[in-house]
C-alpha cells in the first residue's frame, strides 16, 4: 500500500517535472511563430500551445498518453497501426533472442569454468565481440543471412541474442566460480567428478547472479530486436514504428512506440524477477 | 592393537605457503604413522597446522617436500578412492539444500539408491540428534546444529577412515559428551580410522589410541603419545589416575610448545 | 573448395594447439595468458580469409581480414580523429557521469526507503527505454556534437549499474552489518567501511558491462546525427558508400578500444577486490 | 509467375508509387511476374542487397550508383522513371543567406549514406572546402529536418516531395525559407532509377524478366500519374508500420508526379553525362575518378517501350 | 559486590522467530539482571538460545514481548551509546582489510586519533597473542587466529560491558586457560560487565560471578547459580572443593535442560 503510495508520488513529480520541461522546450518555437505572426502571446496561451503542438520537442505527457490510448486500446490488435500489433511482433523476436542468448551464454561460460583453453581463448573475444558496434553489422547479418534465404523472425532474434547473451556470460562465469573453497574441497572429498560439481554445488550457488544477469539480459535482448528491426526495412515492430516516427518528425508517436518499447521491457524484467524470487524461495535462499 | 598396515605414513613432510609476505611453514619435517583402527588425535594451538595436516592427508593441500602415503598409495588416489570422510571446521552446509538434502549430497554422488539415500539420512540424523530438523535449511539453526548436521553428512556414507577438523569445537559439553560416546562406539563396531582436531584435553584422552601434540612455528610434531587406555571406555574414565597421567603429559606437551613459540 | 577445407583444417589444428597449451605447465605465464587468445584470434582471422576466397564472397559484403588491414594502416589519420570524437569524448564522458550517476542514485534510494520504494520500479521502467528510441530525442536535445553521444551513454550505462550497485549494497550479511550496528555506526560509516567494500564485486560487474556498452551507445548515436567526424558517422556513411574495408577498419578500432578499456576496468577490480575469492583463485 | 525481387531505397512512400501501383493494378501479373517489393529505410544499401542477392533489381540513386561501380560492384541502368532531380537545400531566410556566396562559415545538414555525392560535388564546384574553417560546416543530417527546426543548422537538404513539406507542415511558411534546387544551380544527379547487375544483362531470360518488369512499372507510373490521390492511397495501403499519413502522401504523389513527367523510362544520355560531368568534376575529391563504362544500357527499355 | 544498578534487567520477555515452518520459541519468559561489574556465563545445549538472549541485549533482535533494559535505557538507546563490545560466534573480520586494519575498525567509526588507532590496535594485538600478524589478511589466518581477531576487536574500544559468544570456542586449551586469565584480569582492572556464552563448564565456573543455566525448546532460564568463589582467581582454585560443587550443580541443570528436551 504504501509502496503503491510511494510509486504514485515519484510518477506525479515526474509529470509534474515533464509538463514543465514541455513548456520550457517547446516555447522557443512559440515564440518564434508568435513573432513571425507578429502576434502578442499571453502566458497562458503560451503554454496551452506548448502543450499541444503537433510536431512538439518535447510532447506533453497527455498528448502522448492519447496517442497510446489510441493506438494499443482503440485500433484492433491485427491492424497495422496498432502498437499491440508491433510489440507483439517485437516480443516475439525478443524471446527467441533471448531464449538463444541465455542459453549460449550459459553453455559458454560451461565450457569457460570448465576448459582453460576456452577461458583463456573465448573469454577475450567474447568481450571484444560487444565493442564491434551491433548497429554496424546488423544490417550485414540482414544480408548476409538474407541471401541464403533467412529472413523475418530469425535474424531480429539473432541480433537480439548477441546483444543479451553477454551478460549472461560474464554473470554465469562469476556465478559458476563463486562456490568458495571450503565447498570446493568438500566436493573434492567426494572425488566428485566435474558433472556432479557442477549440478551439486557450482550450478546452484550460480542461480542468483543468473537471474541478475538474465534481467540485463533480457532488457538487452528487446533492445537487440528493435535494433534488428531498423535494417530488415523497418517495416513492423516497435523499433519501425519508432523509426518511421522519426522520418517524419511525428514526436507523438515515437514517445507512444518508446511508452510501448519501456513497458515491455519492463514487464519482461518484471517476470524474470518474478521466476527469481519464485525459485530462490523454493531453493531455500531467500528467507 | 596395531596391524602392520599403515593407513596414514608421513615421511619428512613439508608445507609451505607462499604468502604476500613471506612463506609460512605450516608443516615442517612432520613423521607420523596412523594405523589402521587407530583414534589419533591431534592438538596444539592455533595455527600450529593441525588443519593443514588433515588437508594433507585429504589431498587438499600438497606437500612441498616429503613422502605421504595414504591406505598404501598417493593421497590423491586415495581420495578418488572415496576412502575417507571429512568434516570441516567450519560447517559448510550448502544453502539451497536442507538439512537431510546436505546429507544426502555425499550419497547422491556416490551413487546410492534413492531410498537408501533417506534411510542413511535418518540414521545419522538421529545420531546426532537433529531428528525432524531434516527439512529445515540451514540458516533456520544455531552454529551448533549446523555443525553436528555437517558431522551428520560425513558419516552418511561409511567411509574406513574419518578426518574430523574440531567437529564437536562448538558444541555444549553434554551434547558433546554423547556425541564423544557414540563416536567411540561407531569406531569400535565398525573399526574405523579416525583422525580428530580437536582443543579440548580431556577429549583427545578420552577419545584416542594416540594423541599428537603439534606446535606452531614452524607447524611440527612435538609429541606422539600412545594411550594405555583400555579400548572399552566409559565417560567415569576420566576419573581415573592413568587418564589423569596422560592428560597431564598432553597438557605439558602443549605448554612446551607455546612457550617455544611467540608468547 | 580447397580454401575451405584449408580453413577448418587450420581451425582444428589451432584449436588442438590452443588445448595443449592451456593445459600445459607453463600456462600460468604472461607469455601464454596473450598467446592463446592471439592463436585464437589469429586463427578466425585465417579462417576468415579463406573462406571468404573460397566461397567468393564479394568484397561489399564482407571484405577479407587483408583487405581491411591494408585500408586500416592507409587511414590511420581519420581513424584516429573518429576515435577522439567518439570514444574520448562521447563514450568515455557519457560513462563517466552515467556510472557515477548510477551509483549516487543506488545510494540515494538505498538512502530513503521511500525512494526506494516508489523510484526503483519507477526507475526501472524508465531506465528500460530501449536507448535507440531515446538516441534520436537526445540528439534532439543535446545537439549534433559529442553532448548528444554522452547523454545516450549516460542512459544506456545507468541500468545495469543501478541494478548492480543496489545489489551489491545489499550483499553483506547479517552478521557484518550487525557487528556495524554494535558500533552504532552511522549510516555513512557503515556504507564506507562495509557496505560498498562488500559492493565492489557487483559494482565492477556492472562497470565492466557497461564499458563495452558506452561504445556501442556513443557509435549508435550518432548514426542519428553528428557531425562529420565520429565511428558511427564513419560507419554509417562507408555502409552507404560500399566502404566495407573501412567499416570493418572502424569495427577493429572499436574492438581494440572497448577491449582495452574492459582490460583496464577489469585491472582496477583485481586491485580493488583483491580480498574476493573469485580474485584469490 | 517468375519471381522479382525489388528493393526500395527508402520507406514506403509515394516517391515509389509507381510500383506499389503496378503491384496493386496487377500490371505485373499480367506480364508473368510475381513481385515482391522490399521497403528500404537508413542502414539498407541498396546496391549492397544486390550484392548479396537479396533482390533482382534495386532503386538508386545515379552518384551512389557509379561509385558503386568504380567500387567493383559492376551496376548497370536499366530503366530511369525519374527525369528531374528533386533534391535541394533549404535553408532558412532569418540566417541571412540569399545566394550560395552566403554558405561560407554556415551550418549545413547534408544525407550521407551514399547520398552525399551531390552535395559534395556542388561544394567543389562552388570551391567551398566541407571541413569547416572558411569553407561550410557540415553536419551529418539525421532522418527529419529537426536540425533546421531547431536552429541547429541554418540549411538542411530536403526533397521537394517529401522532406520540404514537413517543414511547412511544422509551422515555417514558404515566405520564410529560401531553397536551392539542385536542377537551378546545374548541379543535379540522376535520382531514382532501376539497377542490376551486369552479368544478369548476358542471360537471356533474365533480360526478359527485366523488360516485362520495366514496361508493367512505367505503366504504374503513368497510372499514379494520372491518378495521384489513388496511388497516394495505394501507397498508405501497402505501408506496414502504418505511421504514413494521407494527406502527407497525397501531397507526395502530387509533387513526384512533376519529377516522373517527364521520362518514358528510357535514360536520357544528356542527363547521364550532366551527372558524370559533375561528379567527375568533384575538384580534389572526386565522387568517380574515371569516365564510367558500361554503366547503362537501352536494351531494356528499347525492348520494353517498343 | 552488586551496586543496586542493573546493567541488564530482562522481565517475562519472549522471543519467538516465524519461520516457514511454524514459530520458533528461541526465548520464553526470561527473568534476569545483570549488575554493573558481573561476569555473567550462559551455558546450555545448542540452540536454547544464548545467542539469541545476548543478541536481544545488544538490540540486535528485537523482543515479542516482555521488558528489557539496557543500562537504564532501551536496548537500542544503549547501543547508540556504544554502550558494550560484541563478539561473535564467527569471526566475522572484513576479508578487505587486514587484521590491524580490522582492529581499528571499531576505533575509526568511533573517531579515535589515528596514532590513538594503531597504540590500541598494537596493544590488543599483542593481548591475544597476535603480534606480528597484523599485516596479514583474514583469509591468511587460521580459524582459531581469526577468532582471536575479532576478540581483540571488541576489546580495542573501552566499553563497560562485553557481550561475548562463545568466544573462546575455536581456541586451543593452554590459548583459552591464557585469555581466561586475562579476561579476568581485565574484568577486575576495569571493572567491565561481562556476558559471556560457553560450552564449557570448567571456563563458565571459572570466570563468572554469575552462571545461568539455559534449556532449550523453548529456550528459557533454568537455574541461576550466584558464585561463591572469590574475586581472586588463580587457575589452581579449579581443584578446589567449591568449584567443583558448583561445576557438579551447573552440570546437573545442564543434564536436566536436556533431559527436558527432544533426547
Ligand atoms: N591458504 C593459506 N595461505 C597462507 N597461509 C596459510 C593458509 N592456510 C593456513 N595458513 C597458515 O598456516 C599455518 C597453519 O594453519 P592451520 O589452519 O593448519 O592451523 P590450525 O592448527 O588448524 O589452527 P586452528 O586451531 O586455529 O584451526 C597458520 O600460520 C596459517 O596462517
Ligand atoms: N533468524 C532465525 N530464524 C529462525 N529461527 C532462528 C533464527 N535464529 C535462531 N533461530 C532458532 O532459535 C533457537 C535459538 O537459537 P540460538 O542461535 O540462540 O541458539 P544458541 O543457544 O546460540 O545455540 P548454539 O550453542 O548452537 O550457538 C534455535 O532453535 C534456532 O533454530
Ligand atoms: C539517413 C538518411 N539517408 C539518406 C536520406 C536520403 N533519402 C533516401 S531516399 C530519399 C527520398 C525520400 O525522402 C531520401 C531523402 C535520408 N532521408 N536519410
Ligand atoms: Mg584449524
Ligand atoms: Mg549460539
Amino acid at each position: 500500500m504504501q509502496k503503491i503510495f510511494a510509486v504514485l508520488t515519484v510518477i506525479f513529480a515526474i509529470v509534474v517535472l515533464w509538463y514543465g520541461a514541455a513548456v520550457m522546450m517547446n516555447a522557443k518555437w512559440v515564440k518564434e511563430q508568435a513573432v513571425r505572426a507578429k502576434v502578442e502571446l499571453s502566458t497562458t496561451q503560451l503554454i496551452s500551445q506548448t502543450l499541444s503542438q503537433d510536431r512538439p520537442v518535447v510532447p506533453a505527457p497527455h498528448q502522448v498518453g492519447m496517442e497510446f490510448w489510441k493506438s494499443v486500446f482503440t485500433k484492433n490488435v491485427t491492424s497495422k497501426r496498432s502498437l499491440v500489433f508491433h510489440a507483439w511482433i517485437t516480443l516475439r523476436a525478443t524471446l527467441l533472442g533471448f531464449f538463444i542468448g541465455t542459453l549460449a551464454g550459459i553453455i559458454l561460460s560451461i565450457g569457460i569454468i570448465h576448459i582453460r583453453a576456452m577461458d583463456m581463448s573465448v573469454m577475450p573475444w567474447a568481450i571484444a565481440s560487444q565493442t564491434i558496434p551491433i548497429l554496424a553489422i546488423a544490417p550485414m547479418i540482414i544480408v548476409v543471412l538474407n541471401s541464403i534465404g533467412i529472413q523475418g523472425l530469425i535474424p531480429k532474434a539473432i541480433i537480439s541474442a548477441y546483444l543479451s547473451f553477454f551478460p549472461v556470460l560474464v554473470g554465469m562465469v562469476k556465478g559458476l566460480r563463486s562456490p568458495d573453497h571450503i565447498q570446493l574441497d568438500l566436493m573434492k572429498t567426494y572425488h566428485a567428478d566435474a558433472k556432479s560439481t557442477f549440478f551439486s554445488l557450482r550450478l546452484p550457488s550460480s542461480v542468483p547472479y543468473l537471474f541478475t544477469a538474465m534481467k540485463v539480459g533480457v532488457a538487452a535482448a528487446l533492445v537487440g530486436t528493435i535494433v534488428g528491426e531498423l535494417p530488415t526495412g523497418a517495416i513492423r515492430g516497435l523499433g519501425a514504428r519508432l523509426l518511421t516516427g522519426s522520418y517524419y518528425g511525428q514526436t507523438i508517436q515515437m514517445w507512444a512506440a518508446l511508452f510501448a518499447a519501456a513497458f515491455l521491457a519492463a514487464g519482461l524484467v518484471a517476470l524474470v524477477g518474478m521466476a527469481e524470487k519464485a525459485t530462490l524461495k523454493r531453493m531455500g535462499m531467500i528467507r | 592393537m596395531h596391524s602392520d598396515f599403515h593407513v596414514v605414513n608421513a615421511k619428512d613432510l613439508c608445507l609451505t605457503f607462499e604468502t604476500n609476505d613471506g612463506p609460512v611453514h605450516a608443516l615442517k619435517d612432520v613423521n607420523l604413522q596412523i594405523d589402521k583402527g587407530d583414534f589419533v588425535s591431534f592438538i596444539g594451538p592455533s595455527g600450529c597446522g593441525k588443519t593443514t595436516l588433515l588437508r594433507a592427508i585429504a589431498a587438499l593441500e600438497h606437500p612441498t617436500s616429503g613422502e605421504l602415503i595414504v591406505n598404501g598409495t598417493t593421497p590423491d588416489l586415495a581420495r578418488e578412492d572415496r576412502a575417507y570422510g571429512y568434516v570441516f571446521q567450519a560447517a559448510g552446509l550448502f544453502p539451497w539444500r536442507t538439512i537431510a538434502g546436505n546429507i544426502k549430497l555425499p550419497l547422491e554422488i556416490m551413487g546410492f539408491a534413492k531410498s537408501e539415500q533417506k534411510e542413511r539420512a535418518d540414521k545419522v540424523l538421529k545420531l546426532v540428534d537433529l531428528e525432524g530438523f531434516g527439512n529445515k535449511f540451514p540458516w533456520q539453526l544455531s552454529g551448533g546444529m549446523q555443525q553436528r548436521a555437517s558431522i551428520a553428512r560425513a558419516l552418511a556414507f561409511d567411509a574406513d577412515l574419518l578426518l574430523m577438523d574440531e567437529p564437536f569445537g562448538a558444541l555444549d559439553e553434554i551434547v558433546r559428551d554423547h556425541l564423544n560416546e557414540q563416536l567411540l562406539e561407531l569406531w569400535e563396531r565398525t573399526h574405523k580410522t579416525i583422525a580428530f582436531v580437536t582443543h579440548s584435553i580431556p577429549e583427545a584422552v578420552y577419545l584416542s589410541t594416540k594423541i599428537v601434540v603439534m606446535s606452531p612455528r614452524p607447524g611440527r610434531i612435538t609429541d606422539v603419545i600412545e594411550s594405555t587406555l583400555p579400548k572399552e571406555r566409559p565417560l567415569s574414565i576420566r576419573d581415573s589416575q592413568e587418564f589423569i597421567d596422560i592428560a597431564h603429559r598432553v597438557r605439558e606437551g602443549l605448554r612446551f610448545g607455546h612457550g617455544d613459540g611467540a608468547d | 573448395m580447397i580454401l575451405v577445407i584449408l580453413a577448418i583444417f587450420i581451425f582444428v589444428a589451432a584449436c588442438w594447439i590452443n588445448v595443449k597449451l592451456a593445459n600445459s605447465e607453463a600456462s600460468k605465464t604472461l607469455l601464454l595468458r596473450f598467446l592463446v587468445p592471439a592463436i585464437f584470434g589469429l586463427t578466425v582471422l585465417v579462417v576468415w580469409e579463406l573462406m571468404v576466397r573460397g566461397l567468393a564472397v564479394p568484397q561489399v559484403i564482407l571484405p577479407t581480414p587483408s583487405a581491411i588491414a591494408t585500408k586500416f594502416f592507409s587511414s590511420t589519420h581519420l581513424l584516429l580523429a573518429d576515435f577522439v570524437q567518439t570514444f574520448m569524448k562521447g563514450a568515455l564522458g557519457g560513462y563517466i557521469i552515467g556510472c557515477g550517476a548510477a551509483v549516487l542514485m543506488a545510494i540515494l534510494i538505498d538512502r530513503v526507503p521511500f525512494l526506494q520504494m516508489g523510484l526503483l520500479p519507477v526507475g526501472n521502467f524508465v531506465a528500460a527505454l530501449p536507448i535507440v528510441g531515446t538516441a534520436p530525442i537526445l540528439v534532439m536535445w543535446f545537439g549534433f556534437d559529442w553532448h548528444s553521444k554522452a547523454a545516450v551513454v549516460v542512459v544506456m550505462v545507468f541500468f545495469p549499474m543501478l541494478i548492480n550497485t543496489v545489489q551489491g549494497l545489499g550483499s553483506s550479511d547479517h552478521m557484518q552489518r550487525d557487528l556495524m550496528k554494535t558500533y552504532a555506526a552511522s549510516y555513512w560509516a557503515t556504507l564506507f567501511k562495509l557496505r560498498l567494500p562488500m559492493a565492489m564485486p557487483f559494482i565492477f560487474n556492472g562497470l565492466k558491462i557497461s564499458t563495452t556498452l558506452a561504445l556501442i551507445g556513443a557509435i549508435v548515436a550518432e548514426f542519428f546525427g553528428s557531425p562529420i567526424v565520429g565511428m558511427g558517422f564513419r560507419i554509417s556513411t562507408e555502409v552507404g558508400r560500399l566502404g566495407l574495408d573501412m567499416v570493418w577498419s572502424e569495427i577493429v578500432v572499436a574492438a581494440i578500444a572497448g577491449s582495452a578499456f574492459y582490460g583496464l576496468v577489469a585491472v582496477i577490480e583485481k586491485r580493488v577486490t583483491f580480498w574476493h575469492p573469485s580474485q584469490r583463485s | 509467375a517468375d519471381d522479382y525481387t525489388l528493393q526500395l531505397k527508402w520507406v514506403t512512400q509515394a516517391q515509389f508509387a509507381g510500383y506499389y501501383v503496378a503491384l496493386e493494378k496487377g500490371y505485373y501479373e499480367e506480364e508473368d511476374l510475381n513481385v515482391t517489393i522490399k521497403a528500404g529505410g537508413p542502414d539498407i544499401a541498396p546496391t549492397q542487397i544486390l550484392a548479396g542477392g537479396g533482390a533482382d533489381v534495386v532503386i538508386d540513386w545515379m552518384p551512389s550508383a557509379l561509385a558503386a561501380r568504380e567500387k567493383g560492384l559492376p551496376l548497370v541502368n536499366i530503366a530511369q522513371p525519374y527525369k528531374a532531380s528533386g533534391m535541394m537545400l533549404t535553408c532558412r531566410k532569418d540566417s541571412g543567406i540569399k545566394t550560395p556566396a552566403d554558405f561560407p562559415g554556415k551550418t549545413l545538414g547534408v544525407w550521407f549514406f551514399g547520398n552525399e555525392y551531390p552535395f559534395l560535388s556542388w561544394m567543389s564546384t562552388l570551391g567551398y572546402s566541407t571541413e569547416g574553417g572558411d569553407g561550410v560546416t557540415v553536419l551529418k543530417q539525421g532522418f527529419n529536418v529537426d536540425p533546421l527546426l531547431q536552429g541547429q543548422a541554418q540549411c538542411v537538404s530536403t526533397m521537394t516531395y517529401n522532406e520540404y513539406w514537413q517543414i511547412i507542415d511544422a509551422g515555417l511558411t514558404p515566405e520564410d525559407l529560401i531553397t536551392f534546387k539542385y536542377e537551378e544551380q546545374g548541379v543535379a544527379t540522376l535520382e531514382d532509377g532501376l539497377y542490376v547487375l551486369e552479368d544478369k544483362l548476358a542471360d537471356e531470360k533474365e533480360v526478359d524478366k527485366m523488360v516485362r518488369f520495366v514496361r508493367a512499372s512505367m505503366k504504374g507510373w503513368k497510372y499514379a500519374e494520372a491518378n495521384p490521390d489513388e496511388a497516394a492511397e495505394i501507397v498508405l495501403e501497402n505501408d506496414e508500420t502504418g505511421a504514413q499519413t494521407e494527406k502527407h502522401q497525397k501531397r507526395m504523389m502530387a509533387e513526384v508526379a512533376k519529377l516522373t513527367a517527364g521520362s518514358n523510362g528510357a535514360l536520357d544520355i544528356a542527363d547521364y553525362d550532366r551527372t558524370v560531368k559533375t561528379l567527375l568534376g568533384g575538384g580534389s575529391d572526386p565522387v568517380i575518378s574515371k569516365m564510367p563504362e558500361g554503366a547503362w544500357t537501352h536494351k531494356i527499355t528499347d525492348a520494353a517501350l517498343k
